[in-house]
């Protein structure tokens, strides 16, 4: 399994701050992103927003970082703390 | 020494331990705050969020970073997360060394990454409502000149 | 506000000060303390050395030239004079903007022209007797370089 | 009269931290270092140090400003604070 994670503005949108998927053959954090973006079209709009980050294992990563099982990955949008 | 945390930090605390070794000669803090407008628009508060557990990583590699590039003794960096009101405290920054213009430029650049790293990120509220901040272009050309100016 | 004293300052009261207005985004601290080396050698304490009157008068014009570079609120500048021993406190530069960049430089530029400027001697008392520091050339082109920033 | 002042090496080395002088015509900072520097070979050594500074009324000055009766001179090396 994978854990997926959603923060600020992309959690409140989807209404959600984790979910669990399966893992597939050759997946990757761009795989995991269109896989989440043919949920409805809220879920397109959000996943394919131009500045979204994605993490993994709490490392930010491009999109095609290979997944492994029991990975975290996070999505989220660019930082603004400090 | 890293901490992230919902409550407030005390300045005075914070200082004196930095201030505590004599080989340091320059001790240098940034404090940021939440300030009464963003942009044009009145802020009555803020809400910061954050990710548990990746936001430290993060900051030890930036505190790592750091003091690759310069000597430094001690380093402090404190954040905030929850709900904050108006002239709270957000951010804590300290840096001591031997030497001033590596305190300044240690603490300047400790501060930069983090607005451009660390994941954390803020709401506003506003007189019109509460807004998720934008990312500036000013935070991540800040932290592009460093990157060029280290790799030089 | 600039003071020029012989008796030590309480960073937390001079904080307080600073970090009072919500129009402020940032606050920046430099504190310069007695350092138990220089240049190799052992340092024990040190004797300022000032000249009442002027100094006031150069802190002042150093302040009103910050003002005249960036957006600042609060400029607090504590210098002290006297014999002071290891670990002591010297000198204190607090500056707040509604900008962390501004505070930062401001702060920066502060204390470089502070060093090359204002009719402080500092005498050492090293193991080898008490020594009249000579002045630094990387504190000359810290200034320098500052002069050629702002004059672009 | 003109007030003169020395600080920190030069007030030891000279073991004077103030004097008068008289105002003489076309009195410059200059005249006044030559002057003093021909009190003795102390005196000729310490006026003549190459990074000697000088002030008039407070502010630093190069060595060709005009004095005037009242103003306070003095000579001082390089600061060192902060």
């Amino acid at each position: 399994m994978i854990k997926v994670l959603f923060f600020a503005r992309l959690r409140e949108q989807l209404s959600t701050d984790s979910l669990q998927i399966q893992l597939s053959d050759n997946m990757t954090t761009d795989t995991i992103r269109q896989q989440l973006a043919e949920t409805d079209t809220l879920w397109a709009k959000v996943m394919s927003a131009d500045n979204l980050l994605v993490a993994v294992n709490q490392e930010v990563t491009d999109w095609t970082q290979q997944i492994n099982d029991g990975d975290e990955v996070a999505f989220f949008p660019p930082v603004t703390g400090g | 020494m890293i901490k992230v945390q919902q409550s407030d930090f005390v300045v005075a605390d914070e200082y004196r331990y930095l201030a505590n070794d004599n080989q340091d000669g320059a001790v240098v803090t940034f404090v940021g705050k939440v300030r009464d407008f963003n942009e044009g628009i009145d802020v009555q508060g803020l809400s910061l969020e954050h990710y548990p557990g990746m936001t430290e990583k993060v900051l030890n590699d930036i505190e790592k970073k750091a003091r690759e590039h310069w000597p430094l003794n001690k380093v402090t960096i404190i954040h905030r997360f929850g709900d904050l009101t108006l002239g709270e405290q957000i951010v804590f920054i300290g840096v001591t060394s031997p030497h001033r213009k590596a305190a300044f430029a240690a603490c300047e650049f400790l501060i930069d990454f983090l607005k451009t790293q660390a994941p954390f990120w803020k709401k506003e509220l506003t007189s019109e409502g509460s807004v998720w901040l934008d990312a500036k272009n000013s935070d991540d050309d800040a932290s592009q000149q460093w990157q060029e100016k280290l790799n030089d």
